[in-house]
């Protein structure tokens, strides 16, 4: 059994992984890019390399590099977390042929899920049920699309073939605007995976879109751990995840089912470790198998509260060839766990990323909050990588409880020199169609403005005005003491401006 | 010292009393106001209720984050702001809009070219940074000028990168 | 029922009890001495009262000051934490007597288990076996306790009959040292409770501290949730504290036993709300009731984490007039629960306490791990009140995986401009004593010192050497920078010492 | 730059070759050191190897939390400390100890006088602060002089409060 890992990730879920590392007393390796240095996975690691400049094309995707370090320092094992070198069989099998154990599925698996055109063929050969799209035809020019696309029928969805996370994909409404989509998907897929290929999928309106958990071990046990409830999304991006979801809550027989065709659907491709089956659920409860993630998803930790398992403890035994430490039987929901995913973005300017540096953070804390965070107060928030900065995840006894605490750890939550989503979090939760359980995949696109939540509110205008005239107040007493007399005529505008660049530079 | 003070549409008369009391268009509080030690928090007890502020200054205008939602106040002195109103500088001039790069990234695409008449919301760069594609778009109509990027250009974060007046 | 809580104390406690008021959608109320204007309860508070200056006589212990503004705030209910107030029958009858809620037990039960003597001969009474001591004699002088002393038996413990936490405490060894013994303890009960009484009391060897939960409601119904272990004491103060006991673990006859002898100790008084009954547990597993804790305790989270309960809601549901959520039955202990103090205070240098600003906090987070803090960056330790900074609380499956999470969080927490304990747990948790559970409330000060364990411990003697060596290289160059060129002359002693002040200033 | 570190009774000859390596006795490591942004927190890479500790001066002596372990390290410039040594300053005098507040508080008693011949570990001060006793205790043997505090007095921090020769 190894002793020795390497974590090919960064951010908040290579801490998290080297967490459960450190705590069954394994080694840790880690690498970074130049922009890194001082990360905190860096600085938790027991071991830490560099791989190169902040691009992840020069660092954390060059798998040769990772494999060279693996080896140099004695690391038996390599975790992938979830994006960069994760869902890539070539990699997987790199790892294999160095000698390495690769803390995932097989690269087969990978392979036959990662093309999604595959994917589909497989899991309905098996007999699960698929969304109608052109998955199975290959790798498609546009003028083939564009003649298939009435045929599938609008809406429907133009999605990257090596995709995941939202990239690539554009939404379709009728024929005339079909061409600029498909460009701009295949722009985006090409930037973001090195493969420009797209397919088309029927949208189904009105969709939830619910996942299961799976793990499987190498003697041949497959289990689920319930659903995840993931309908809150923008731009095809997961904000904030349930588990269990609302839509099925006490429908066990619903649940079973859905678990035997999620666990179904991983023996199809002989599946090793944990991994995500994705449904749509139409609101009759009719659901279509989406895809399958063949790695631990960013929202696994509602799943892990709910259970009680350690899902990357769990990948480490698997890896490890250990058995699963669960049968089936073992598996109950107990209670209630909601993830808010906080970005560095800015809800009230069309959630444009924002970077700088972190000057202050107060975090949530206290009965039932978890934090996997990957930031400090000091840390800079680079433009290379993605814009998660920390997962808030909240347990209570029943979802109402759930929600109250999640209120609860919001309103605590303080992050001051990058804009961050918190407010969306807490105008979202607000919302009376949230609170009871009624959203599909749209709703925050659709139905939900946080300008519009603000104006609902009771308004503290007032207080906002008074507390604005505070500060500007003190500032304007403060520089009378430094400014000359003979200058005293600048005008507050450009005192502002000043303190502005000196609070923003800071 | 006495301010005039616009949210939105609402306009506030605020009085600096002293130290522990403010009034709001005639109304008297008592208030304990504080800066949480270096970091843009404010915390004001008024009237005894508690509330937490995360205030900063864009642009001449005070941005106020408070409860999840966020106020933009516009401060002035009573006195100047009188005065500008009485020389006539109270009508706002139609101003140019500077667009500037709100993070470092990759100029994906300018779909505007110089001088071309654009309708407000409409998309004039893309800019990926952080793995995600950005469309700024115009915050109002007018006419571009003085383009100073191209696709392919890494920008700065706050670079302009054109103009609509 | 009441809708708005008045908090009536600071620090971690206040912050906790705030939480559960603010998931139950309770309106908060908190008091607060000028020290504390920007403390995190006041921060948190959804109204907050100036008490008066920093001495708790002029603040939080200032009763009638506190009802005063409960009344004219309209809140209902006071939820008095621990300390201060929280055990003053006098107290909570002024708040019945002004028509709020005191959420905590009868003033009949607080006088009866707060005069120890009254409680020894009460659950006596009730057939709970106590130590043998002077508890029942009333207010002895030092003339009669010196004749009394040789007939309980050296060693023995002169306690505050007013006490609590280990102040007006200590340890007596033989007769000779009686008298300036005594003397301390009454000097130090009389500045801590007011009342310089105090008692004797056998010492019970190789003893074990262990604490059994209570709940009672208005209803009749009696519960207890299991035990906490908090042998691991200094100066009987608790440092680190479990549940289960590892003493009792898998005994659940024992359990049951304890647990039923607490709910009679507590019916005996005819208890409300929540309580503890600590017990002295002999090597062979003889128990002494020892005293009973009419309040919440500080190690309360470690019971909530192995039962799910949370504490401070069922209190305020039992002061509002409900029934408990729980029954006997509904109480399962789930896996393991480690909590570790994090004191302000040197645990090189004698445990001094340290006082000054936090420059830097970074808090431990991810799986399994809850922070009850009452700290954040930039604040102020004063010295006007006690040293506990934070609670750091980890739960395991079992005791080996809760002690391996435990270390990786301490391995995280970083607080910079304060000293605190954080090596002292690290070290404790090395001890092969503390991992197979082997150890009494003399433990701490007999079997451990942190410079021994450092000793034990590999050495990084020569990478602090190198570090100190870097950095010391770093300020030198930036001070030649600065340094006029004639002035060079000076030494690099004096250069650090500047340094020094400016870093520790800061 | 050549540095003699010293630490308890271990003493190290440490080369300060280029930014990326540092000889400890004669051995080369590759180093990668820096700050974390302003916080007295270092982290070092070592061959790899991550390491992180909170570092602070002293009264002369850096002081180096790592891993849970405290260790006070001496750093003197090699040709000064050869330069001393040459001129005999190399032996320790024995020096004046000043009892400094360790934080501010009241003091309880003053158990020793002035002129006093004391004990090392002798209770010189009881100080209470943060609700606790704290008895400060001599160092080591000597004599008590220059006592400036007195039962009931409040003293600030790092005040001294008497001197042991």
């Amino acid at each position: 059994m190894f002793k020795k890992v390497l974590i090919a990730n960064r951010g908040e879920i290579a801490v998290r992984i080297l967490r459960s590392c450190r705590e069954l007393g394994l080694q840790t390796v880690v690498v970074f890019s130049e922009a890194d240095r001082c990360a905190l996975h860096v600085r938790y690691a027991d071991e830490a390399y560099l791989l190169g400049p902040p691009p992840a094309r020069q660092s954390y995707l060059c798998g040769d590099k990772i494999i060279a370090i693996a080896k140099k320092c004695g690391a038996e094992a390599i975790h992938p977390g979830y994006g960069f070198l994760a869902e890539r069989a070539d990699f997987a099998q790199a790892c294999l042929d160095a000698g390495l154990a690769f803390i995932g599925p097989r690269p087969s698996s990978i392979a036959a899920m990662g093309d999604k055109a595959k994917a589909r063929a497989t899991v309905s050969a098996a007999g699960v049920t698929i969304v109608p799209g052109t998955e199975g035809e290959g790798n498609l020019r546009d003028e083939d699309l564009l003649n298939l696309g009435p045929k599938i029928g609008f809406p429907l969805l133009v999605k990257a073939t090596a995709g995941g996370g939202g990239k690539g994909m554009r939404e379709v409404r009728n024929l005339e605007e079909m061409p600029s989509l498909l460009q701009a998907a295949r722009r985006e897929a090409e930037a973001s995976f090195g493969d420009g290929n797209v397919y088309l999928e029927k949208l189904v309106e009105k969709a939830r879109h619910i996942e299961f958990q799976i793990l499987a071990d190498g003697w041949g046990n497959v289990i689920h751990l319930g659903e995840r409830e993931c309908s809150l999304q923008r731009r095809h991006q997961k904000l904030l995840e349930e588990a269990p979801s609302p839509f099925i809550e006490n429908d066990e027989g619903l649940r079973q089912q859905m678990g035997a065709v999620a666990v179904r659907a991983a023996r199809a491709v002989n599946y090793l470790n944990a991994g995500t089956i994705e449904f749509l659920v139409d609101k009759d409860k009719q659901y279509y198998f989406l895809e399958m993630n063949t790695r631990l998803q960013v929202e696994h930790p509602v799943t892990e509260l709910v259970t009680n398992v350690d899902i990357v403890r769990e990948q480490i035994r698997i890896a490890q060839g250990q058995p699963l430490s669960y049968t089936q039987e073992d598996i109950h929901l107990n209670g209630w766990a909601i993830e808010c995913r906080i970005n560095a973005e800015d809800p009230f300017n069309t959630f444009i990323p924002s970077t700088g540096t972190i000057h202050h953070i107060l975090s949530p804390a206290g009965p039932g909050v978890r934090l996997d965070s990957g930031v400090y107060t000091g840390m800079e928030i680079s433009p290379y990588y993605d814009s998660l900065i920390s997962k808030l995840i909240v347990w209570g006894n029943r979802r109402e409880e759930a929600i109250q605490r999640m209120r609860r750890a919001l309103g605590e939550y303080r992050i001051v020199g990058v804009q961050t989503n918190i407010p969306f979090h807490q105008n979202l939760l607000e919302q009376e169609h949230f609170m009871h359980g009624q959203f599909d995949t749209r709703f925050v696109e659709n139905n939900f403005s946080i300008e519009r939540a603000g104006e609902d509110k009771e308004t503290h205008s007032k207080i906002a005005a008074m507390m604005a005239t505070l500060v500007a107040h003190q500032h304007i007493q403060r520089s009378a003491h430094v400014i000359q007399p003979g200058k005293r005529d600048m005008s507050n505008w450009k005192r502002f401006g000043r303190l502005d660049r000196m609070q923003k530079g800071g | 010292m006495r301010y005039i003070t616009t949210i939105g549409e609402k306009e506030y008369l605020i009085e600096i009393i002293d130290q522990h009391h403010v009034s709001v268009d005639g109304e008297v509080f008592n208030v304990d106001f504080t800066e949480i030690k270096g970091q843009l928090l404010y915390s004001l007890l008024i009237n005894g209720h508690s509330l937490e502020a995360l205030i900063s200054a864009d642009n001449g205008e005070w941005q106020v984050l408070l409860q999840g939602t966020m106020y933009q106040a516009q401060v002035e002195d009573e006195s100047q702001k009188r005065l500008k109103a009485t020389l006539g500088e109270g009508t706002t001039p139609s101003q140019e809009f500077h667009l500037k790069a709100p993070m470092p990234g990759l100029v994906i695409a300018v779909p505007v070219s110089e001088d071309q008449a654009v309708e407000k919301g409409e998309v004039l760069v893309i800019l990926e940074s952080m793995k995600m594609q950005n469309e700024l778009k115009s915050p109002r109509a007018g006419r571009v000028c003085r383009v100073r990027v191209k696709e392919g250009d890494n920008v700065e974060q706050r670079q302009t990168m054109l103009c609509v007046m």
